[in-house]
């Protein structure tokens, strides 16, 4: 693979990263904020996928394609599918978000701003392009959180979490092809948890408030 | 470990953690007297270790391994081996009297105070009270003073099941001695970092060294902590409320003992251990002192809770002591070391004789208590035929605190006085301004002493009984009657031959003014800063002779019985009599501005005319304008935080993420900002 | 080959407990004491792993556990908190299935889940590299969320998603802050295998750039803050710990926020040689004081006991920061002294506040009046506990604030331990505020107190426990010459620099 | 001090005792004579007192209903103070034996002390006029303290000493100090303070029968017989040594303070004396003085106090600056 031919696949694959979750920001109806959100895991996959083949085959590359297998299949496949389960009865659709949706485009542009002032040292230490594309990896952490703090209906909170983690992993990759195996492993299987168990919740709060607005969760006060 | 001292004061901590076990373990029946008796050898070995420490007889440990980070470190020299020693002795009077008052009363209801807490941690307090001034470190201290604290705010709330006030009382106390620890905390941390040690030996040999800040910063702090535990004006306020609330030989032991290391931190820390300082400091000290004693006595006079009344005679005597060291610290200062030897002599002895008759008073207050249930003196009265050895007991307390002659209180404030008029031209102007000031202080506050004591003897114990219960008052065990009657002999021997202090309060003095002997005589009291003189064991003699002949003068014929006066009425009753709120009231008056009393009348006329009056209802009372004025505001605007802080944490789980977003934003930023 | 045994055992052992639940349930005669058995097991190992580790640390598992002092000494805290509050377990569910509150599954869960929440402590504690402890911590919380969630009614089910979703959020920082760490790892040289082993960090510190670094360390000491019940991201914390069993709240507050903070301290090792001491204290100084302030304000007006004892933990968590923001070795002493200081008082006042809870029907303050009257051994305790958390001596506590304190004059942060000093006042004023409403005063059955119900009695094994516990917090405060040792070695760990 | 000089200071203050003792009720006498007759009346004859006090210590002994000990002592403990006070003052020499043993501050609060008995005795008889006088002397003597302590602050300063003896010597050595304005502040202010401490108008009216305004009357309303006869000597003396204090400090001419003992016994005669002139000189002035005034209200007496009290401080002020 060329050197071009790399770095067009990679902002290709940047590009639909970053997309998906500013679209995230605009969509309401909870299965397409999935739907986005599988995109998203499969733009990641391709994202290692396309560093796997840059390294070269054998070696750290191989590892790196069979990362990204994995991560297709975890955050493609099976969280998106988790996800869907808990998308039940009436709450289909997001509520009014604290923040509108036009004010939420404006600050997910300040937060790309932000994001690509704060790494600017990172990309000073090594600019190579893997690690030129990290500023749209941390705008996606910060539009995730942006999203767990403005969005009211339990399944946006566990999709705002996952584009964190989703932005962080690309970090990851996009820096330094990724942490150690077994920490990678260890993240994985927390998150996967971490969603089996806000799935849990998430039903649990449904037969107790009623709803999954977390809105309603507001008697544990001073 | 051979001395006199370090052997008597590990066999008085010893007998302290004896007593706690006895006082843990024992049952009921015989815990009181176990943990008691404990208590009061504690309390006298103390008393030998004070005395030997004050004759010269130092002595110091280390103890590496105790109170982890730091290690405990004691010494005992001769300022801190007199403050063991009352200690010590007050916990002898209080130990032996409490064995008797835990008992409980006739009628069955007891205070629980022969509970396995209170029993436990009395002598645990008296263990902390003799730890204060034996530390040599600023960890050390700061362990046994907070011990100290604690212990005695588990007693402060014994009662608790019995009246809700004890609550309150506990809290103002705990969070007002909180108050205290933290600024003493920070000053001596503060004093230690810049030493760059935390002994005391190494304290004194660097502070001279500091800078002017540092050393005004730490000394303003710690005398905001010690004057807080001394319960010096505007920091009392939780001493009229934790004293009567306290068991009553608790409340002793605070008044007498406690409080008096409030002046023992500001003798150390101010003259042993920053080595005096500038002007400014002790007339702080001063003004502080004088403030204290004038309206702590005006409270006092004013109060008719008989135990409230002996705590704020407690703010003004330990304001007097103040004005005594502020003195003492203004004209060292000036560089005149013997006014100065004379101030701080006074101030000490004061101290002594303070802690003497207020063992006496609260211990006699506490036998009324115990006998009758009663605190409000507008509801005692005529105690003098039903409990005759409390009545005495009491008169002799009141005599010393009234400061007249015969009582223990005078000598002290003879001298304090001698002090202050024979600084006159020492310190310049400043001294030419403040001694008048402050002698006229004095001069008020003795004199409202001697109104407050007549109010509270004579309403309380003469006259004819106000209420059923103080008619049914019976007299106390013979063990509150030894307790008792320990203070009364140790407040004549000080009033009378005074003079046996003398060698003790000079090793005390010296550790901070070497040298110098403020104090000679034996029979007449000599100074050696003022040629003035007086004998109170001449006066005494005199007086007591010449009563003794006018007797005997008098005695040859038999008494007859009459009717009293009664404008020709009929029999008065005890509600025509004039209670301790009436006797109050011409002070009050004329105090008017400074109590500001709280007054409710309400007028009901009758149906038919707006002139005829169908009942009167009129409330007065006299609260403490500083905690109004002061203390409410603060508590209020503590509640509203609060209240408006609440919001904080309404519930809203996309309000606390939102706090970590902004953070986190925020970090981002200024870390991009401040590359 | 011992010292691998030894490594393993502490996570090996809560492991085998859980099983046991797993296969035989929860049965209140047996089963239910393999868990204190496995605590009782973990603190002996931590004794032993203390003594090998004191002179140099000892690695296992093919680099992948690590025990210095300092892992040892937290070690010996998670067994020591862990044994009281598991030994109090059984007397407390006990009480629950009598009440009806907890059903034979849900204890069997319960078991399961809070001996692999002890595991995963235990790993992060003993993990030689940082990823792994963030895997470590982030399990934690999933362990314990059903924890949290354990009575399934509105208000634990709310408590546990503010949970799961805040601390995962914020633990997530942490690992942007690793990920980022490993970056600039690289690029000074460590090795790919030990980029984000802390002992390698540390020794190649001073080669990390420092920019990156600096980043990755505020996202570090935010994200485990977190966790660490640190603000900004404290609030899910008094919700939490209000809503878990009691066992389990003494297991969060006593235990689990020291444990992110032990990472916390990890990479101020690391920070300080990179950066510098400045960076990482005015970081962590600003962070322990917004803590306590907000602890102060929110305790003022606090109507729930339970969350009382959680906003204490919140401004313990922000003194022991402000102690590592002094960073000397005495501060590094004290706070470590205070770890296990806090541990041990706090385990025993939620313990406590469990069997009052129990006992009145109730967490609000006034709805427990006249305590002392009511139930004397259980208000006892609570009062001791208190005493020890408001920082009274002989408790250990006092030990260690003092020598913070002390350490902060001496290291020029006078005026932040001074706001810290007037913060804690208003704690002290507020909690001994609402403690004397909850303990002092007669009995008085009426309206305002709830009746008690039915069997009160604090069940023995949790009263001995309970004391033996105060009992060590008390000893700390006396002497601690059986820790000297690890104390001073694992502090020279944390304040090693200039 | 010499042996001999000793034996002579102890027969002068014998001789100032007896003095008091017997002339302080022809003092009383004398005064009432003088406001008889400014008032246009014949008056009683100065002997008068002692011939009341005879009669009442005719009387028989009366122990009211429902008094004590206290009320029985009171009466004793006031006279032995006035003696013991008549012992110590500088009425004719300076060398009393008990000069040293009590100083100004010492004999102020030995008076003080008689005063509080007498408190407690109209307390102890549980009636409303007790409790009311003992209120008010108590009020009285509370707010003269500060005059007192500051009097003696003024004019301590001169003389280095509180020792009356002292004090006394020094304006003998230095008469022109007596002109100072430190000396008639400090005048001015102790007179006020003779004039409360003693119960005179326009503090208190000796002669009151109106129970309302009574201070000093209303406290003794239970004592009859002997027991008044001690009080109303009591009084007396106390007035005596007050007005002797008075006049010894400012005016001290005349007193024996010789320095052989046979001299200063030769001088005692005539300064016994001078002594009885000069006190009966301000007794007849300060009963002149009362006949043109009124007493003033109770809750106006602390204005007077506080002016006597600014004079003093006023003394002290002026003794440090104009030194």
């Amino acid at each position: 693979m060329s050197d071009v031919t790399y770095v067009r696949l990679l902002d290709l694959a940047c590009g639909a990263f970053l997309l998906a979750a500013v679209l995230v920001l605009w969509r309401r109806d909870l299965a397409a904020i999935v739907r986005l959100f599988a995109i998203q895991g499969a733009a990641l996959a391709a994202l290692v996928a396309v560093l796997g083949v840059h390294e070269g085959l054998d070696g750290h590359g191989a590892e790196l394609l069979a990362l990204g297998a994995g991560l297709a299949v975890l955050r493609a496949v099976v969280l998106p599918r988790l996800l869907r389960r808990a998308i039940v009865g009436g709450d289909v659709r997001e509520t009014e978000p604290l923040v509108n949706v036009a004010a939420s485009l404006v600050v997910a542009a300040g937060l790309a701003l932000l994001s690509y002032a704060v790494t600017r040292p990172v990309v000073a230490l090594e600019p190579s392009p893997a690690v030129r594309a990290v500023p749209v990896a941390l705008t996606v952490v910060l539009i995730g959180f942006f999203v767990l703090v403005t969005r009211r209906r339990a399944l946006s909170q566990v999709v705002g979490f996952l584009l964190v983690d989703n932005g962080i992993t690309a970090v990851a990759f996009l820096t330094t092809s990724g942490v150690p195996l077994i920490v990678e492993l260890g993240v994985s299987l927390d998150v996967l948890l971490a969603v089996l168990v806000l799935q849990v919740l998430t039903a649990r709060m449904r037969a107790a408030f009623g709803g999954t607005d977390l809105d309603d969760l507001r008697e544990l006060r001073d | 470990m051979t001395s006199v001292t370090g052997a008597a004061l590990s066999a008085s901590l010893g007998a302290s953690l004896l007593a706690a076990v006895a006082g843990a373990a024992l049952p009921r029946r015989v815990r009181p007297a176990g943990a008691g008796l404990c208590t009061a050898v504690a309390g006298a070995a103390a008393v030998v270790a004070g005395v030997a420490a004050m004759t010269g007889r130092s002595w110091s440990a280390w103890l590496p391994e105790l109170l982890p980070l730091a290690g405990v470190r004691l010494a005992v020299d001769p300022l801190g081996g007199l403050f063991i020693a009352v200690t010590g002795a007050v916990a002898v009077c209080a130990a032996v009297y409490g064995v008797g008052y835990a008992r409980p009363p006739r009628d069955g209801h007891g205070h629980g105070l022969d509970g396995r807490t209170v029993q436990a941690v009395l002598p645990l307090f008296v263990a902390a009270m003799l730890l204060v001034p034996a530390a040599a470190s600023v960890s050390t201290f700061l362990v046994a003073w907070e011990l100290m604290a604690l212990a005695s705010l588990l007693l402060v709330v014994a009662e608790h099941r019995h009246r809700a006030s004890v609550g309150t009382a506990g809290l103002w106390y705990a969070v007002m001695t909180h108050l205290g620890l933290v600024a003493i905390l920070a000053g001596l941390a503060g004093l230690a970092a810049a030493a760059h040690g935390e002994s005391f030996d190494r304290l004194r040999a660097a502070a001279e060294g500091l800078s002017p800040a540092v050393r005004g910063a730490v000394f303003v702090a710690t005398f905001a902590g010690f004057a807080s535990k001394a319960g010096i004006i505007p920091l009392h306020v939780w001493l009229p409320r934790a004293h009567p609330e306290a068991p009553s030989h608790v409340s002793a032991l605070m008044s007498a003992a406690m409080v008096n290391l409030g002046g023992y931190g500001i003798v150390r820390v101010g003259f042993d251990l920053l080595g005096g300082g500038p002007v400014w400091w002790w007339l702080l000290v001063l003004a502080a002192g004088a403030v204290s004693a004038l309206y702590g006595i005006l409270q006092a006079a004013v109060a008719t809770d008989l135990k409230r009344l002996l705590a704020y005679s407690t703010c003004e005597n330990m304001g007097l002591v103040l004005v005594g060291l502020g003195a003492g610290g203004l004209l060292l200062t000036a560089g005149a070391r013997p006014p100065a030897a004379l101030a701080l002599t006074a101030a000490l002895l004061h101290v002594v004789n303070h802690a003497a008759f207020k063992t006496l008073l609260f211990l006699a207050a506490g036998s009324v208590l115990r006998a009758t249930g009663l605190r409000d003196l507008d509801a005692l009265g005529g105690l003098r035929t039903r409990m005759p050895l409390t009545t005495a007991a009491f008169a002799v307390g009141a005599l010393a605190a009234s400061a007249l002659p015969l009582g223990n209180g005078f000598v002290s404030e003879w001298l304090l006085l001698q002090s202050l008029i024979g600084s006159l031209g020492e310190g310049g102007t400043i001294s030419a301004v403040t001694m008048p000031v402050a002698v006229a202080a004095l001069a008020l506050s003795a004199g409202l002493a001697v109104a407050t004591f007549v109010k509270a003897f004579g309403t309380g114990f003469l006259a004819r009984p106000r209420t059923p219960q103080a008619q049914a008052a019976a007299e106390s065990p013979a063990t509150m009657g030894v307790g008792m009657g320990v203070a009364a002999a140790c407040c004549l021997a000080l009033a009378l031959v005074p003079a046996f202090t003398a060698p003790g309060l000079a090793g005390a003095v010296q550790v901070v003014l070497p040298g110098q002997d403020a104090l000679t005589g034996q029979v007449t009291l000599r100074l050696a800063a003022a040629s003035s003189t007086v004998s109170p064991l001449l006066i005494a003699v005199s007086v007591v002779g010449a009563v003794a002949l006018l007797r005997i003068a008098m005695i040859r014929r038999a008494r007859r019985r009459a009717r009293l006066w009664d404008c020709g009425m009929g029999p008065l009753n005890a509600r025509m009599e004039y209670t301790a709120t009436s006797f109050a009231e011409p002070l009050q008056r004329v105090f008017d501005d400074v109590l500001a009393p709280e007054t409710d009348l309400n007028v009901t006329p009758l149906a038919e005319s707006a002139y005829l009056v169908e009942s009167v209802t009129y409330r007065a009372r006299v609260g403490d304008r500083i905690e109004r004025r002061l203390y409410r505001p603060v508590v209020a605007a503590a509640a509203a935080v609060g209240e408006a802080a609440r919001r904080l944490a309404n519930g809203s789980v996309h309000r606390y993420l939102a706090y970590g977003f902004g953070t986190f934003t925020g970090v981002l930023i200024l870390l991009a900002v401040t590359r | 080959m011992t010292t691998t045994a030894l490594l393993i055992a502490p996570v090996g052992l809560p492991l085998l407990a859980a099983a046991s639940h797993a296969v035989f349930g929860w049965r209140p005669k047996t089963t239910a004491w393999s868990g204190a058995a496995a605590a009782a097991g973990l603190l002996a190992c931590a004794v032993a792993l203390a003594v090998a580790a004191v002179d140099r640390p000892r690695t296992g598992l093919g680099g992948l556990l690590r025990a210095d002092a300092l892992s040892a000494y937290m070690l010996v805290v998670i067994g020591a908190v862990a044994l009281p509050a598991l030994l109090a377990s059984p007397g407390y569910l006990a009480a629950e299935r009598a009440a009806g509150h907890t059903s034979a599954a849900d204890a069997r869960r319960y078991g399961i889940l809070t001996q692999t929440f002890v595991a995963a402590m235990a790993l992060a504690v003993l993990a030689a590299n940082l990823g792994v402890l963030w895997v470590a911590v982030e399990a934690t919380t999933i362990c314990t969320a059903f924890l949290v969630g354990h009575r399934r009614t509105r208000h634990a089910t709310e408590a546990a998603w503010k949970y799961v979703v805040i601390c995962s959020a914020g633990i997530a920082l942490a690992f942007l802050g690793i990920v980022l760490l490993n970056f600039a790892a690289r690029h000074a040289h460590v090795p790919s295998s030990g980029a984000l082993d802390w002992a390698e960090l540390a020794r190649h510190a001073t080669a990390l750039d420092a920019d990156v670094t600096r980043v990755a360390v505020a996202l570090l000491v935010l994200g485990f803050g977190t966790k660490a019940g640190l603000a900004p991201l404290h609030a899910w914390l008094p919700d939490a710990h209000s809503q878990a069993p009691a066992p389990v709240s003494a297991l969060m507050s006593g235990v689990l926020l020291s444990v992110a903070f032990y990472a916390v301290l990890r990479v101020k090792v690391i920070a300080d040689a990179a950066l510098g001491v400045p960076f990482t204290r005015t970081l962590l100084a600003a962070v322990a004081l917004v803590s306590l302030a907000a602890a102060a304000a929110l305790l003022l007006k606090q109507r729930d006991y339970k969350r009382m004892l959680a906003y204490s933990s919140i401004e313990h968590m922000g003194l022991i920061a402000l102690g590592a923001a002094v960073g000397t070795p005495l501060a590094a002493s004290a706070v470590l002294l205070h770890i296990l200081g806090h541990g041990l008082a706090k385990s025993v006042a939620f313990l406590a506040s469990g069997h009052i809870q129990q006992a009145t029907g109730s967490t609000r303050v006034d709805g427990a009046r006249g305590l002392i009257a009511r139930v004397p051994l259980t208000a006892g305790l609570f009062g001791a506990s208190l005493a020890a958390l408001l920082g009274f001596p002989p408790f250990g506590l006092f030990a260690s604030e003092l020598g913070m304190f002390r350490a902060g004059f001496t290291a020029g942060m006078g005026w932040a331990v001074a706001a810290a000093l007037l913060l804690m006042l208003v704690v002290v004023a507020a909690v001994a505020a609402h403690t004397g409403r909850m303990l002092l005063g007669a009995h008085r059955p009426g309206p305002g107190a709830a009746a008690l119900a039915g069997d009160v009695r604090l069940a023995r094994s949790a009263a001995l426990a309970l004391t033996a516990a105060l009992v060590a917090c008390a000893a700390l405060g006396v002497t601690a010459w059986p820790l000297h040792t690890l104390l001073d070695t694992a502090a020279a760990i944390i304040g090693a620099h200039p | 001090m010499s042996g001999s000089m000793s034996v002579a200071g102890t027969v002068e203050a014998a001789a100032q005792v007896v003095l008091v003792a017997a002339g302080s009720p022809l003092l009383v006498g004398v005064m009432r004579q003088v406001k008889a007759r400014l008032e246009g009346r014949a008056g009683a004859g100065v002997l008068q007192p002692w011939r009341d006090l005879r009669k009442l210590l005719r009387k028989e002994a009366i122990t009211p209903d429902g008094t004590g000990p206290v009320f029985r002592a009171a009466p004793l403990v006031l006279t032995a103070t006035a003696l013991v006070a008549a012992g110590i003052v500088p009425i004719a020499t300076t060398a009393s034996p008990l000069d040293g043993a009590a100083d100004l501050f010492a004999v102020t609060a030995l008076l003080a002390l008689g005063t509080v008995a007498l408190a407690l005795a109209a307390l102890d008889t549980a009636t409303a006029f007790g409790g009311m006088g003992a209120s008010r002397e108590m009020t009285v003597l509370a707010l003269v303290e500060p005059t007192i302590l500051m009097s003696v602050f003024a004019l301590s300063v001169p003389a280095g000493s509180t020792n009356l003896g002292a004090i006394v010597n020094s304006t003998l050595h230095e008469p022109q100090r007596v002109a100072s304005p430190v000396s008639l502040l400090a005048a001015v202010a102790l007179a006020v303070v003779v004039i409360a401490e003693a119960g005179r108008i326009p503090v208190d009216n000796p002669a009151t029968h109106l129970e309302l305004t009574m201070i000093h009357e209303a406290m003794v309303l239970e004592y009859a017989g002997p027991d008044l006869a001690l009080v109303e000597w009591a009084s007396a003396m106390r007035l005596t040594v007050l007005l002797g204090l008075v006049a010894n400090l400012f005016a001290p001419w005349g007193i024996a303070s010789a320095d052989t003992a046979a001299a200063a016994l030769a001088a005692l005669p005539l300064a016994l004396a001078v002594f009885a002139v000069k006190v009966a000189v301000l007794g007849g002035a300060l009963a002149a003085g009362e006949v043109f005034m009124a007493k003033l209200r109770m809750f106006r007496v602390p204005e007077l106090l506080a002016g006597s009290f600014v004079m003093a401080l006023l003394a002290v002020a002026a003794s440090f600056f104009l030194a």
